[in-house]
């Protein structure tokens, strides 16, 4: 198979279902992949810097037969077009009572781990897990990349890709043709037997090294990629758990109301696993900081591998 | 221009529809019969009237929180609306989003809006739908002076002009955001100006004049279907009542001469006039249109009263597409 | 003692610390309680409609000496500011290193119940609760609205006030003079020994019916009011949940990544609670939609008794 | 006016100093001695020290992502400010910042930025603080051409206007936001003009001339001491380099021929001429300054590298005041 990057796996994505359909469109103050190159300055627009009236208009040229891709860039740079998304986007359809669809794509940039400090190292998936009505994908390979965002753009609801920015230079395999990756489907990406890690985004890969040094010492570590934040394929999460009885949930996002948080809940609130569960349960978070600059700072904010081997050990004590 | 007189009448027409429909629900409201907030559109009736129109079910406009009078005049049926107040499922939302989300997508009628602002950008989308399209269409944006003051009319304003987007923007100055005066808000109070920054048409009109609405409205939108870019249209109005009820009506707060000044300004009253002294309609005539518009609305209220509320277990009903 | 309704006791809070200091300043397009006629337009400012620009001024002028009060009304309208408060006021004091303190209080009103559909009736406290950097109160008595608010004022720190719609004409006793409640204390509104019922603003109340009516059949319900949302007094919900052996939680907020969500990772993620719990946690939270306008889907969208008791019935089975 | 030389060979020093920061930045940040990102001020300097010319410490200002120019100008240490960049415990944010947040309030400098359009409301709660104050001092907001097209912008312009707020809006429009040359993100590319719509005055000034934008904006800054209200302020100007640099120095995409034309027109080597011809400085007294400043700098690298890393203990260090 191919081997291409995280970034070119996006840029294939877009590419491809631009190629696909002509109504899909993209909007942002700057591109990878020089998409405008090929498809012209009508479909790839570069805007001034105003997101918000990007956001709603993303949703309205949605709702008036387009299928808009708007890139935020960052997700620093969304809050400032937060109306648009939690009181129009996530509730247009159904406060209409259905009446049209609205297939527009929002994509930003996530994470930490780079020095760019407190504003520009942010990882708030979970402020949109909380607001009923958005789809939000969160990918951990090239492949998952890719095919995630291709079903994104072809989803006929508004969906969130966040895209985490440590992995853009990870290089992976990614299968040729129109690969596609459905929404809501999470992913084991090792199976295990002694404890579940749940990681998200760059930390699947961490969780997955880690797993890897473990099971020199005999510790079987199952590694799932929910890969779709909404919706959150909880039961593989859950039969998972049922299976190893323990679990660690491994993310960049401070832990208060987060994805970690919602996942720590969905698995103790179903008798069953609850009932599997032989040990508390383990959230590797930030700090509840925002993050720093210094380098010194910023490692001790964000989670490492030794806080996730520290972590599965107390689960297995 | 060349008008039949049925043209003339319907806006008059329309006007009365808009105004008795707001005035039955907030009889309604106080009733009981209906729930939430009502945002009376009483006294503005001109202004969506005499834009909508120069329009088609083709081309989008975008509503605010007082959007009873905007779905009206772009062709929405008052019986699946008052249906909607009603929260029953056959109105346009099923029951799902009531006075302040009512849409009708199929007229072009892209929603209420609750958020002051928030319909801007939406607009500002479908004239970008417009425009890739390249049919002619144009969208209508209606907003409030309050909504001067939001981020998102500056931020619609910009990017129509950059990239000369078949919109117009329609500010009902209505002299009032909510309790604050015009004046509290902005340091000038002639809103159209802001166009001047932006290198797009600026035009005033009387809002309570639905001719000159119409007339100054159809120069703005033209020149959007041309594909020569944006205008900003400024119409001078007041509402009648207060800004908004609930259970009840609260008191008037405003200047007693001001409003008695504004009400002599009626424009149902001036088209009225109008059209008896063009000889258009006569006096029977126009009690003849308000007859039937009463009866349309006790259709309406019939209709909705005997839809059924929603199914509790529809809850989850029209939260996703199917993709 | 004095029985005041909620919201008067929050216009008291902000009239005796307006008094009591003349640097606090309050700002917003509208005021219950007629504060400019004591403390005229200098300090009470109509404002136009502009979220973002208020949200940023109330925190430049807390950096330059004052105690602004920015009062954003309901918190639906808070959304257009949220670069201020995700962007500026959370991370403003950590990331310049404490150079300055920012004591900036931010109130709105939150909650469903009153068929307002889907825009307004909204109960987001958990997406401020994931920022780090922000102290957050909720509270659901009189005594507490005006507590907790008068010292939210007097804390040097941005500080959102959560109000309950639905309490604002429910009145109660209210301790004379100068009465506040500490930020990041628990309440246990009442105490029991087979379940704890951990409530949120307008369902502490409902709890507190549940709990009565259910004491009549000899379950024995424990009420706890966190009040507080950061700081979370988590060891006082713990040692509940350790005495009881069973938890609830109750908000009209929906569930993924909710307050509720947190209260549950929380519990489970402590190895003694977790092991004194005997079963799965319950959940009782709005169906993940935006609030329907109809009253019979608003009464299915949120929760009710009847879902209170199903959860705590569940737990003892 | 009538001047020392002293403050006429600061406003040169204070130039010659920031431009040296930020070359210097650029190698640091190319030998991998900083972190994160750096956006040079290299060409734009004298906008920030024209304008900062006419401030106490009393007055306040707000920075963006391009903040080096305004700390400096604004009476920051050199010294803690490259410890920040170097991320130390004696950085002025204790190396929790880095380049885009570095502050000082204690000179008034309240803060770099890297939300484009974020420090305007910030700036307009400073101005509001000294309204309050009432004792003349000022707010100064710096922001880019891109940031215009932010909500952020109009909103702080509006109600500083409305309410006569001590400020100035400073739009340092150096004809790029990141790629997007200016014409891509407005109409009118005379940002000044923005300034009516508001009912405030709007002034233009070549923001390459340190002296005329000194002059211009005391007229503005006078204007808002004496309770008079805002002004924005254009200065024309442009940036020399890229955008902004992780680890590499990223290709050229303007025209050379642009870049060129604007070189010739260096405020610095300007400023230089212009005080030699009048005799305020030597050739010679040139040289001096600039050794002065290389050694500044040097000495500012090393306080820099003595200062120790932050200790990961402390990551919970400055969270929250105590109450
Ligand atoms: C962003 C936002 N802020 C505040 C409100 C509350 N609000 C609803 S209508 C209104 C006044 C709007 O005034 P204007 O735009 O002039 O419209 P009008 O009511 O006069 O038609 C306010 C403040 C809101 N809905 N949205
Ligand atoms: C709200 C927001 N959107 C996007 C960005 C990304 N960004 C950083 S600087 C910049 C360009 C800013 O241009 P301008 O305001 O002209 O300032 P300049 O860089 O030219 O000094 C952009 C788009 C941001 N920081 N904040
Ligand atoms: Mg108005
Ligand atoms: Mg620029």
């Amino acid at each position: 198979m191919r081997e291409i990057t995280f970034a070119q796996a996006l840029d294939e994505a877009v590419a491809e279902e631009m190629r696909r359909d002509e109504r899909v469109i993209t909007l942002g103050t700057d591109f990878t992949g020089n998409p405008h190159k090929e498809f012209g300055p009508a479909r790839v627009r570069f805007t001034p810097i105003s997101e918000s009236v990007l956001t709603g208009m993303g949703l309205g040229a949605a709702g008036c037969g387009y299928r808009p891709i708007v890139n935020w860039r960052m997700v620093t740079f969304s809050f400032v077009a937060m109306d648009q998304v939690v009181n129009q986007a996530s509730k247009i359809r159904y406060m209409f009572g259905g009446q049209a669809d609205f297939p527009v794509t929002y994509r930003c940039s996530t994470g930490g781990g780079m020095n760019l400090a407190a504003q520009h190292s942010q990882s708030p998936y979970s402020m949109w897990m909380h607001v009923a009505g958005l789809k939000i994908i969160l990918p951990a390979t090239p492949a998952d990349a890719k095919g995630l965002l291709k079903s994104a753009i072809r989803d006929n609801n508004p969906v969130v890709s966040f895209e985490c920015s440590r992995l853009n230079a990870v290089a992976g395999p990614v299968p040729d043709g129109d690969h596609l990756v459905p929404l809501g489907v999470a992913d084991v990406k090792r199976s295990g037997s002694d404890v579940t890690v749940v990681g998200l985004a760059y930390y699947v890969q961490e969780a997955l090294a880690v797993a890897a040094e473990l099971a020199q010492e005999g510790i079987s570590v199952e590694v799932v990629d929910p890969r779709t934040l909404v919706p959150l394929d909880v039961e593989t999460i859950r039969a998972s758990v049922r299976k190893t009885g323990r679990l660690v949930i491994v993310d960049e996002a401070p832990p208060t109301c987060s994805a970690a948080a919602e996942i720590a809940a969905a698995v103790v609130e179903d008798s069953t696993t609850f009932r599997a569960l032989k040990s508390a349960v383990q959230r590797v978070c930030a700090a509840p900081v925002p993050v720093p600059y210094s380098p010194t700072l910023e490692k001790a904010a964000l989670p490492d591998r030794a806080a996730i081997i520290a972590a599965i050990r107390c689960t297995l004590k | 221009m060349a008008d039949g007189n049925d043209a003339l009448i319907a806006l008059l027409r329309n006007m009365i529809l808009i105004r008795e429909f707001d005035e039955l629900a907030l009889n309604l409201r106080e009733g009981g019969k209906i729930y939430g907030t009502v945002h009376p559109y009483v006294g503005q009736e001109a202004v969506a009237v005499g834009v909508c129109a120069n329009l088609t079910d083709a081309d989008r406009v975008t509503s605010t929180h007082r959007g009873h009078g905007h779905c009206i005049a772009k062709g929405a049926d008052i019986k699946r609306m008052m249906a909607e107040l009603f929260g029953r499922v056959d109105g346009y939302c099923k029951g799902k989003g009531g006075s302040m989300h009512i849409a009708d997508f199929a007229v072009g009628m892209l929603g209420a809006n609750g958020i002051v602002g928030g319909g801007l950008p939406l607009a500002t989308g479908a004239a970008l739908a417009a425009q890739l399209d390249g049919k002619g269409n144009v969208a209508v944006c209606f907003f409030g002076d309050g909504a001067v003051s939001e981020g998102e009319f500056h931020e619609a304003m910009n990017i129509s002009s950059v990239w000369k987007l078949p919109i117009v923007f329609v500010c009902e100055n209505n002299q009032y955001a909510a309790n604050n005066a015009v004046a509290v808000q902005h340091r000038n109070v002639d809103l159209a100006l802001h166009a001047g920054s932006y290198g797009m048409p600026g035009l005033t009109v009387d809002g309570n004049d639905v001719l000159g609405v119409r007339e100054v409205s159809r120069t703005a939108i033209e020149r959007a279907r041309r594909g020569e870019g944006p205008t900003l249209l400024e119409c001078k109005t007041y509402r009648w009542y207060f800004h908004a009820m609930r259970a009840v009506r609260p008191p008037e707060t405003r200047p007693a001469e001001e409003i008695a000044a504004w009400k002599a300004r009626d424009p149902i009253a001036r088209m009225s006039t109008e059209l008896i002294s063009r000889r258009v309609l006569s006096e029977s005539d126009l009690g003849g249109l308000q007859r039937q518009v009463r009866a349309d609305l006790e259709a309406a209220v019939a209709f909705a009263e005997a839809s059924p509320f929603p199914d509790a277990g529809d809850i989850l009903v029209d939260m996703f597409a199917t993709a």
